[in-house]
């Protein structure tokens, strides 16, 4: 389809982008930046409903020569990218730590980063995935190094840079050799080539590299290192927003490599992914366990969240795909929800270590209770969002016949439980510090009250997410 | 009357209810309470006893459990044997609960105790017309209980605790036994119906399962009625208030043993080997019992040993296959046993002691007690024609017949230590010059001596229904009832006088007497002289045998080893392997220190001391340099590569 | 093609592995963002020599390369400013002195 | 005639290739990082060459406009504005030199043999047309227009970024 | 209400939490009553189910089933047997009861009454879940409250414990998720229902390992050794009514697992797995008497012999027979009847002396007849004097075993006696003996202390008597059960 035509199915995306060219201009003209940032979320939430011109029951619409596919799929991403930013965006708006010098240009940047999640959702040849990555690279390494005051931040902007571009150049360099291989960029050229026998070599390489970049993305164990640094430093929101978005989007892109570009080969990647899986929960999970800082914590809790997500992908089965969509709602809305209550603590406490949580009960018990949902929703306990995305990947696991995979991952939950707990019993078990109470500002209590109805509605009525996560992958 | 025959454990049962709930409020009216249900016990029992005697036995049930398909029916069989039992229980529980007024008439728990003693009623009663094993096991683990509540009533004392128990304790070795002996029979003969014992008697028979549910059965009897080697807690149950140790202690409960093997006779009968056991262990057990009583000095505690010994009599009597006379036996002991722990209670009321060597010369000062305690004596000494002469003698003559001369001669040998030892008794504590000046004794009050007198006519008559005199109408009655139970062959069949058990028994009983009256009486050094010369026979029987000792070496110290080193495994091993998995970084000095101290938590423990120290590796890793980051990430694709081209 | 394909392809993979070298073994930073762009032109020497011979159509790799240019420029714009934010507040370049943020 | 030529070429760019790599070892391997920044120009250099060779011209030529006219200008900027020249004895290699040795050799072993093993699906020669600076241009403006339109994007934002992060505390 | 009275015993409590959760945190008089009145109520509908009950049916009764997640063909599922219905009884009594024992707790009162009413609805969804899917949910949402209860109005070791009681849960409720998944996907169509996993006939290998899954989940909440050393630590920690909970409720769901899950689902492989439950619950019964004899701490050693008389009911399943699964069916009441008093009993004690420590009392008869005699009765309930319940079902599993195997019923009748020694050498340190003046002046067990403690009296009492009332209710249910397995009635 050429570029006239596209364009009147790209209209959600034209409009965020001009949202955030508006956002831009307003940041000039507007005294009160936290303006900026409601302007910002009601563009979200535009995007989130923007009326779709097609009917996408049909087959994929190959928008601009291609390069973007428009589908249920991409459609199921945009959704999730524009409410997680939405999210994000509203628990900005109180951070404490953002000046308001820059707050302006810091929802801008949050819609442009929307825009590139988009395209890596809709990505499916190579350019465009290598022009998606490098994007939200781009964009993830301004935001964790966004706030001027921490050096910490700066520190971590700088390692999570030279990490993510070292990883992207390694997952191009294995582009460039598919792509000589099979003469195209096209993803679905390429599966042709992952058939022929002479190819493997040239295929599970150019596979293997693209794990690289993607794990990255991803947080997959052995390219999981950046992460605790940068969640730990980052605007809480902003590492919020790390620890779900780019997560989650990048989830979507490895499936869709995975599916379009190397099926065939699927009885090699399997036992792969399903050995990184487990190695990424376990690394994520033992080295949680020892954390003081709850930014870390839920750094690491999120490795070993990925490592979860990753039998999905590993068995790929019937289960196994929905099951990656359907945990990344859940643990979109579970783990904004934690960082939520990071950041209104943090508000007050002006720390984040996990000492300053003891007694939470007392001086806030909704933020307490809330915390504790989240957190046992990340534990995986019924009848929380936690649970249900557990319950789809295990189900895949069990369902593929993955014996040891399930086993790890069972043997890993309990552990995991344990640093959750650990959160849990600081606030409601030891005594307080500081008697201070916490104040309540509007956006992040709405916040709050939407993500942790959002956790108890994926794990009370798990349906309806199913049913959008179905069309989502059938149609 | 007949058919109110289920509803004599309810009176005995309601006075439990009402003593132990309104004790505060009834107080000494307690006494009335528990006497009156007794009496109205008996009003019931008796008539019935009597319908039995014209009409045969008695029977009714009602479904009370379903096992798989098999019905399990509780009720009451009230036949002879049942009415032998009967006779005694309400008889002699009643005039004990008379005494037992005025003897504990100043104790702070005075309703408490009537409210036991009313429940023991109760279970006793329930057992003896219980129709089946499991009804009768529960009376019997009921009595084991008061038992249990009496021998420690006066707990304060922490002999008395102790002692209680022990006795509970020991009793239960018996009586799992005698649990499991139940489920083998019902898994052997899908009955537990003593009416049906002759039928599962022939459906298991020659089966080593027979010999087995018998000899487990057995068992029971061992600990209740207090045979070797489970005998050690009656005389330790002498730390309860006499009346207790009268009614319970050697007039009743204890005898629920051999009532109970008396019950299973037919399944015994059936099983030669089990019978010779039992008779062998009966024999032990009165034989070394009376040896112990020998050296005594505790005048309850002779009694106990006596009362061991006699109901050695009695089980070996029916191992021997003299029903009747075991049966026999067990009423006459019943009187004459209840007699001598009354008037033993009178005596220690009397001069608050129960040291035989403070006493002496009390005949003068006591006479009802003194009088009534000869006779009883010479009752269990089997002097004709007192009821024990007749039940003894009728011992004597099966294990004559029974061709064994080994249980016969050491039966005859018993007698006699059993009339020496009860007239040393005697002479020590009533007749000589008083030892103590310190003792002023005084004659107990009309509320315990009634009972005496009492009890002492039933010393003394109780042989006679037993005798040549009334044609042995005692044992043909019992006879009868086998045959109602079902079971074939006859028992009373041949009572004759064996005129040389005859004279073996009068020889004993009076030999004992006579030795007794010189020894004790005529020539008091000579005792000192005799311990010293049999020193190691004498050190045997005062030290009991050493019973106490072994057990103690052999199971209690063991045991408590065993529990201890098991908690230890329990705590420091078990656990600690299990909680290292997540607990290694719950750090509280508390904890740790806990942990330190203990290890079964460990399977656990390991798990999380294995996550630790994981957990501290791969945080090693975590440098904060960034380049170590890059290193592994490319390391790892790099062994990837090798992964997934490897052929 | 002058030479084979298989020689630029070498020259590329030589270029690369010097490229992670230099970003495993260089304590300065800067030093680190060369090695990341010589990554980069690594593999463009791949994406042309594939054009040249292998690819479908033949401005495919030339294009792809446009793009690495342009985006490497951006990742190296958007580096060398964090280095000189990073300057400011930590006066250090070298890798091994911001580790402030470990385990 | 032709193949005498043909030779020269191909030593010519066996040179050039050569001479890069030597650029880009010692673009790594220099104690003076200006000194290597320098090198590495040289690297980009040869790469431009090569690209001719492959006869992508209007690519070489942006490459060097951009990598040398803009890029390393900025890396120079950077390096002058971050380092003190007057320390050059300050250590520019930590000490995973090993590992990364090794870990690149074996990396290099494993690439060199998949290159030669691959049966590249190389076209005949002369079959594969030139491609014209104007044909690139046709291609950016009509398939490739979208991803053009993308990057642009990307460069805004990543300018916007960069100043937002680079620009002085106003205090 | 009728028709939703299964819902409705289930989520009462829920609402009641609810509702305590909009009380003023200050009001202690009001959250005490709303949340007795929320067990009441629960108790009062649980009676109406009794009255609608019909013992003669041997399936389940009172269904529900809605569809819920159709992707997974989840339901919610719910119904009631003779299994699953003396469970829901016990559990309605022992929350009334726990509930009124729990007057005593003076710290936020709010927040552990929202807890505990959660924890009901837990406990009662257990029992009555039909689809494993919801058992599962249910089975989790019991620990959570049970880790903040023991954690939060705990001893002083309560955080060690809390979190010790949850990561031995946790970890074997995982394998059984894994187990339950198994099944879902064995079966054809994949389902989560009942009835029909329990038609579905797997393969005998399959069987095993799902089994061996389950076991895990539900071994740890018997417990069963070796997985019971989490059980000492939160007994000996957890307030008074949560002891009661823990030992009244929670340990029966891990039995009661076995029986509805494990055995109709997988029945060749429990007949595989036969001897080594067996085993384990013969070394239960036994190792956990005398561990409860070496102890000195008063709760501990009640502890103890909860996994001594678990062991009871794990032997009485692995009998395969009519008796043994009655008998350990009604051991699981028994139990919790027996032990919740026994904890309840400890309770008035620490309440009143501040320890535990048997040695540290002594002569409390005298001081405290009522509580003397009361506490003299629940050890002779416990250690299984006849005419009280504990007999009975100690009397039927053991019937039943011995069929199975002679040498196991004999050696766990030595955990008969061993629960004769240690309960008797309690009362012996506690009751008896000379009087410690310390303890002078000690009161006797209050009226509401009594009020928790009569109705359970009274159903040891009357099942020891008459038993036949209450196995009526379970015969035809548990019949069902052993036909599936194939075992001998």
């Amino acid at each position: 389809m050429n570029a006239t035509e596209s364009l009147r199915y790209f209209l959600p995306e034209l409009f965020l982008l001009s949202g955030a060219l508006i956002s831009l201009g307003l940041d000039l003209f507007v005294r009160n930046k936290k303006l900026v940032g409601f302007f910002a979320v009601l563009v979200l939430l535009g995007t989130a409903v923007f009326p779709q011109v097609s009917d996408l029951a049909g087959k994929p619409l190959e928008l601009f020569y291609g390069f973007f596919t428009l589908d249920a799929y991409t459609c199921f991403f945009r959704v999730l990218t524009v409410l997680i930013l939405a999210a994000t965006v509203l628990i900005s708006i109180s951070y404490r730590e953002l000046s308001p010098s820059e707050e302006g240009e810091y929802y801008t940047l949050l819609l442009l980063t929307g825009f590139g999640l988009i395209l890596m959702a809709a990505s499916t040849n190579l350019l465009m995935i290598f022009l998606s990555v490098e994007f939200v690279s781009l964009m993830s390494y301004i935001l964790t190094g966004f706030l001027r005051k921490s050096h910490k931040a700066k520190e971590a902007a700088m390692k999570y840079l030279l990490y993510g571009s070292a990883a992207s150049g390694i997952m191009l360099f294995g582009m460039s050799l598919v792509f000589g291989a099979s003469g195209s960029l096209e993803l679905s050229i390429i599966r042709n080539l992952s058939a022929t026998a002479p190819f493997y070599g040239v295929t599970l390489i150019a596979l293997i590299l693209f794990l690289v970049g993607l794990g990255f993305k991803i947080s997959m164990a052995p390219f999981h290192m950046w992460a605790p640094d940068v969640y730990e430093a980052a605007p809480t929101p902003v590492a919020a927003f790390l620890t779900v978005a780019p997560k989650a989007l990048g989830f979507a892109l490895m499936m869709r490599v995975l599916s379009t570009g190397f099926l065939w080969i699927n009885w090699k990647w399997s036992p792969l992914l399903m050995g990184l899986s487990i190695l990424t929960m376990t690394v994520g999970n033992v080295t949680a366990i020892a954390q003081t800082n709850i930014k870390r914590l839920l750094a690491y809790s999120s490795i070993a969240q990925a490592g979860y997500i990753l039998m999905g992908v590993c068995t790929f089965n019937e289960t196994g795909v929905p099951g990656v969509l359907i945990y990344l709602v859940a643990y979109a809305f579970t783990n904004l929800g934690a960082f939520t209550v990071v950041i209104m603590v943090s508000n007050s406490t002006k720390s984040d270590e996990l000492l300053s949580y003891a007694g939470l009960a007392k001086r806030a018990p909704f933020l307490a209770a809330s915390l504790t949902v989240f957190m046992l929703s990340l534990a995986g306990i019924p009848p929380l969002a936690g649970f249900i995305g557990k319950f789809y990947v295990f189900s895949s696991a069990i369902q593929a016949g993955y014996l040891t995979l399930a086993v790890a991952a069972a043997v890993n939950s309990a552990i995991a439980a344990f640093y959750y707990f650990k959160v849990v019993r600081l606030m409601y078990l030891v005594p307080e510090e500081t008697p201070e109470k916490i104040p309540y500002p509007l956006p992040l209590t709405l916040a709050l009250g939407l993500l942790l109805i959002g956790t108890f509605a994926v794990g009370l009525a798990p349906s309806v997410f199913i049913k959008a996560v179905q069309t989502a992958l059938f149609v | 009357m007949i058919h109110y025959t289920p509803y004599i454990p309810l009176f005995p049962f309601i006075a439990f209810v009402i003593n132990i709930l309104f004790g505060r409020y009834v107080r000494k009216g307690a006494a009335l309470i528990s006497i009156a249900a007794s009496l109205a016990a008996c009003a019931v029992a008796l008539p019935a006893i009597a319908y039995v005697v014209h009409h045969g036995a008695y029977s009714v049930q009602t479904e009370w459990l379903l096992l798989g398909k098999k019905t399990l029916s509780f009720g009451v069989l009230l036949d002879p044997l049942g009415c032998v039992l009967l006779f005694v229980v309400t008889l002699i529980g009643t005039l004990i609960q008379v005494y037992s007024a005025g003897y504990m008439h100043d104790d702070a728990h005075f309703s408490r105790f009537f409210a036991y003693v009313s429940l023991f009623m109760a279970a006793m009663l329930t057992l003896v017309i219980a129709n089946n094993y499991l009804l009768f096991f529960m009376a019997w683990e009921v009595m084991g209980l008061c038992s249990y509540l009496l021998i420690g009533f006066w707990s304060e004392k922490n002999s008395a605790a102790d002692a209680g128990r022990k006795a509970f304790l020991t009793t239960r070795v018996g009586d799992i036994g005698f649990f499991i002996g139940i489920m083998t029979l019902f898994a052997g003969a899908g009955t537990l119906n003593f009416a049906d014992l002759g039928h599962a008697a022939h459906l298991m028979e020659n089966t080593p399962l027979l010999t087995a549910a018998a000899l487990l059965i057995f068992c029971g009897t061992v600990g209740k009625s207090a045979q070797f080697p489970l005998h050690v807690w009656l005389p330790d149950a002498m730390e309860g208030p006499t009346p207790v140790s009268a009614l319970i202690h050697a007039a009743t409960m204890v005898a629920a043993g051999v009532f109970l093997i008396a019950r299973s006779f037919p399944l015994f009968e059936a099983a030669p080997d089990a019978m010779q056991t039992v008779a062998v262990i009966g024999t032990m057990t009165a034989f070394m019992a009376a040896f112990i009583a020998l050296s005594a000095t505790d005048i309850k505690k002779v009694l106990a040993y006596s009362t061991i010994s006699q109901l050695g009599y009695m089980v070996a009597a029916l191992g021997l296959g003299g029903f009747a006379a075991g049966t026999f036996h067990l009423m006459t002991h019943a009187f004459f046993k209840a007699l001598l722990f009354l008037g033993a209670g009178s005596v220690i009321h009397g001069c608050h002691t129960q040291d035989l060597r403070e006493m002496g010369g009390l005949f003068g000062k006591m006479k009802h007690t003194a009088a009534t305690f000869v006779l009883a004596s010479l009752a269990i000494a089997g002097v004709p024609p007192l009821s024990g002469f007749w039940s003894k003698d009728e011992i004597l003559a099966a294990a004559y017949t029974a061709h064994n001369p080994v249980i016969y001669w050491t039966l005859a040998l018993t007698a006699l230590m059993t009339s020496f030892y009860m007239f040393r008794l005697v002479f020590m504590a009533f007749f000589g010059k008083p030892r103590n000046p310190k003792i002023h004794a005084h004659e107990s009050p009309a509320v315990m001596t009634v009972p005496l007198w009492l009890l002492a006519i039933g010393a003394v008559l109780a042989g006679i229904p037993g005798s040549p005199f009334m044609h042995h109408w005692f044992q043909n009655f019992l006879a009868g009832g086998v045959h109602a139970g079902g079971h074939a062959a006859g028992h009373g069949s041949e009572h004759v006088i064996i005129p040389f058990v005859v004279a073996t028994s009068l020889a004993a009983a009076f030999g004992g007497i006579i030795s007794a009256w010189f020894l004790y009486l005529k020539n008091p050094g000579l005792p000192a002289i005799i311990s010293r010369v049999f020193r190691p026979l004498y050190t045997a029987s005062l030290n009991k045998l050493w019973f106490d000792e072994i057990y103690t070496i052999l199971f209690i110290r063991p045991f408590g080893a065993m529990s201890r080193a098991l908690y230890r495994i329990d705590e420091q091993v078990i656990d600690y392997l299990v909680n290292k998995t997540g607990l290694a970084t719950a750090r509280t000095s508390r904890i740790k220190g806990w942990i330190d101290k203990h290890i079964v938590d460990g399977l656990v423990n390991l798990t999380g001391w294995t996550v630790q120290l994981a957990s501290a590796l791969v945080r090693l890793l975590q440098t904060g340099y960034l380049q170590h980051y890059v290193l592994i990430a490319f390391l790892g694709t790099i062994v990837l590569f090798f992964i997934e081209l490897r052929k | 093609m002058i030479i084979p394909l298989e020689h630029y392809l070498i020259f590329g993979a030589v270029l690369f592995t010097i490229g992670i070298y230099g970003i495993l073994v260089r304590r300065n930073i800067i030093g680190i963002l060369i090695s990341i762009e010589m990554i980069l032109n690594a593999v463009n020497v791949n994406l042309v020599a594939f054009s040249r011979s292998t690819s479908a159509s033949p401005e495919t790799g030339q294009i792809f390369a446009i793009f690495v240019i342009a985006l490497a420029a951006a990742a190296a714009v958007v580096g060398l400013a964090l280095v000189l934010a990073l300057f400011r507040v930590r006066k250090t370049v070298l890798t091994d002195e911001i580790t402030l943020l470990k385990w | 005639m032709i193949s005498e030529m043909q030779t020269g070429i191909q030593i010519g760019i066996y040179l050039v290739m050569a001479l890069s790599v030597f650029a880009a070892l010692a673009a790594v391997n220099l104690p003076n990082i200006f000194h290597a920044a320098l090198a590495f120009i040289g690297t980009l250099l040869g790469i431009a060459g090569i690209f001719i060779s492959l006869r992508a011209d209007f690519l070489a030529l942006a490459h060097i406009l951009i990598y040398v006219g803009a890029v390393m200008t900025l890396v120079i900027f950077a390096i002058m504005l971050t380092q003190r020249l007057s320390d050059p004895n300050v250590r520019q290699h930590n000490n995973l030199s090993a590992p990364a040795f090794l870990g690149g050799l074996a990396f290099l072993t494993l690439m060199a043999k998949l290159i030669y093993t691959t049966p590249w699906p190389v076209k005949a020669a002369g079959t594969v047309p030139h491609v014209s600076v104007m044909d690139l241009g046709q291609a950016l403006m009509t398939t490739y227009v979208f991803p053009f339109e993308v990057i642009s994007v990307v460069l805004i934002s990543a300018l916007l970024g960069a100043i937002v992060i680079a620009k002085k505390d106003p205090l | 209400m009728q028709t939703h009275l299964l819902s409705w015993i289930t989520f009462t409590p829920l609402a009641g939490a609810l509702l305590v959760l909009l009380l003023p945190k200050n009001n202690s008089r009001l959250i005490k009553s709303v949340a007795t009145a929320a067990t009441l109520l629960t108790g009062a509908l649980t009676v109406k189910a009794l009255t609608l009950f019909n013992a003669a049916e041997p399936g389940f009764q009172m269904i529900e089933k809605a569809v819920w997640i159709p992707q997974f063909n989840v339901h919610y599922y719910l119904g009631t047997d003779g299994i699953s219905f003396p469970m829901v009884f016990l559990t309605a009594l022992i929350s009334i009861l726990a509930c009124i024992g729990s007057f005593g707790i003076k710290t936020r009162e709010k927040e552990y009454y929202f807890l505990y009413l959660l924890l009901e609805t837990g406990m009662m969804g257990t029992f009555l879940a039909l689809d494993l899917f919801l058992f599962y949910i249910f089975w989790e949402v019991v620990l959570v409250p049970m880790y903040f209860l023991i954690g939060i109005w705990g001893g002083p070791r309560r955080e060690y414990a809390a979190i010790k009681f949850f990561l031995y849960t946790l970890t074997g409720s995982m394998f059984m998720l894994l187990g339950i998944l198994a099944l879902y996907f064995k079966s054809e169509p994949h389902t989560f229902d009942w009835v029909r996993l329990a038609n579905a006939g797997f393969d005998p290998g399959f069987q095993k390992i799902v089994f061996l899954a389950l076991f895990l989940g539900f071994a740890v909440k018997v417990p069963c050794f070796p997985f019971h050393t989490w059980l000492p630590d939160a007994h000996v920690e957890a307030p008074t009514p949560i002891s009661v909970i823990l030992a009244g409720v929670l340990l029966k769901m891990g039995t009661y697992g076995f029986m509805r899950f494990s055995y109709p689902f997988l029945p060749d492989a429990a007949e595989w797995f036969r001897p080594a439950l067996a085993i384990l619950a013969v070394i239960g019964i036994v190792y956990g008497g005398f561990v409860a004899f070496a102890q000195s701490d008063f709760k501990k050693m009640v502890a103890y012999s909860s996994v001594s008389h678990m062991g009871f009911v794990l032997l009485g399943l692995a009998a395969f027979t009519s008796d043994g699964f009655n008998g350990a069916l009604l051991q699981m009441f028994n139990h919790g009847t027996i032990t919740a008093g026994l904890f309840l009993l400890v309770g008035v004690l620490y309440d009143r002396a501040h320890t535990r420590d048997m040695g540290a009392f002594g002569g409390l008869s005298a001081v405290t007849p009522v509580y003397a005699g009361i506490l003299i009765f629940f050890s002779l309930a416990s250690l299984g004097l006849p005419g009280m319940s504990g007999f009975i079902s100690e009397f039927m599993t053991l019937l039943g075993s011995y069929t199975y195997s002679k040498l196991f019923t004999g050696l766990a009748c030595i955990g008969i006696i061993l629960a004769a020694a240690y309960l008797l050498t309690m009362i012996r340190k506690v009751l008896l003996g000379p009087v410690n003046d310390k303890w002078k002046g000690l009161t006797d067990i209050n009226l509401r202390e009594l009020i928790t403690l009569v109705p359970l009296m009274a159903f040891i009492l009357w099942i020891g008597v008459y038993p036949k009332v209450i196995l009526s209710y379970m015969a035809s249910s548990v019949q069902v059960l052993l036909a599936s397995v194939g075992g001998v009635s």
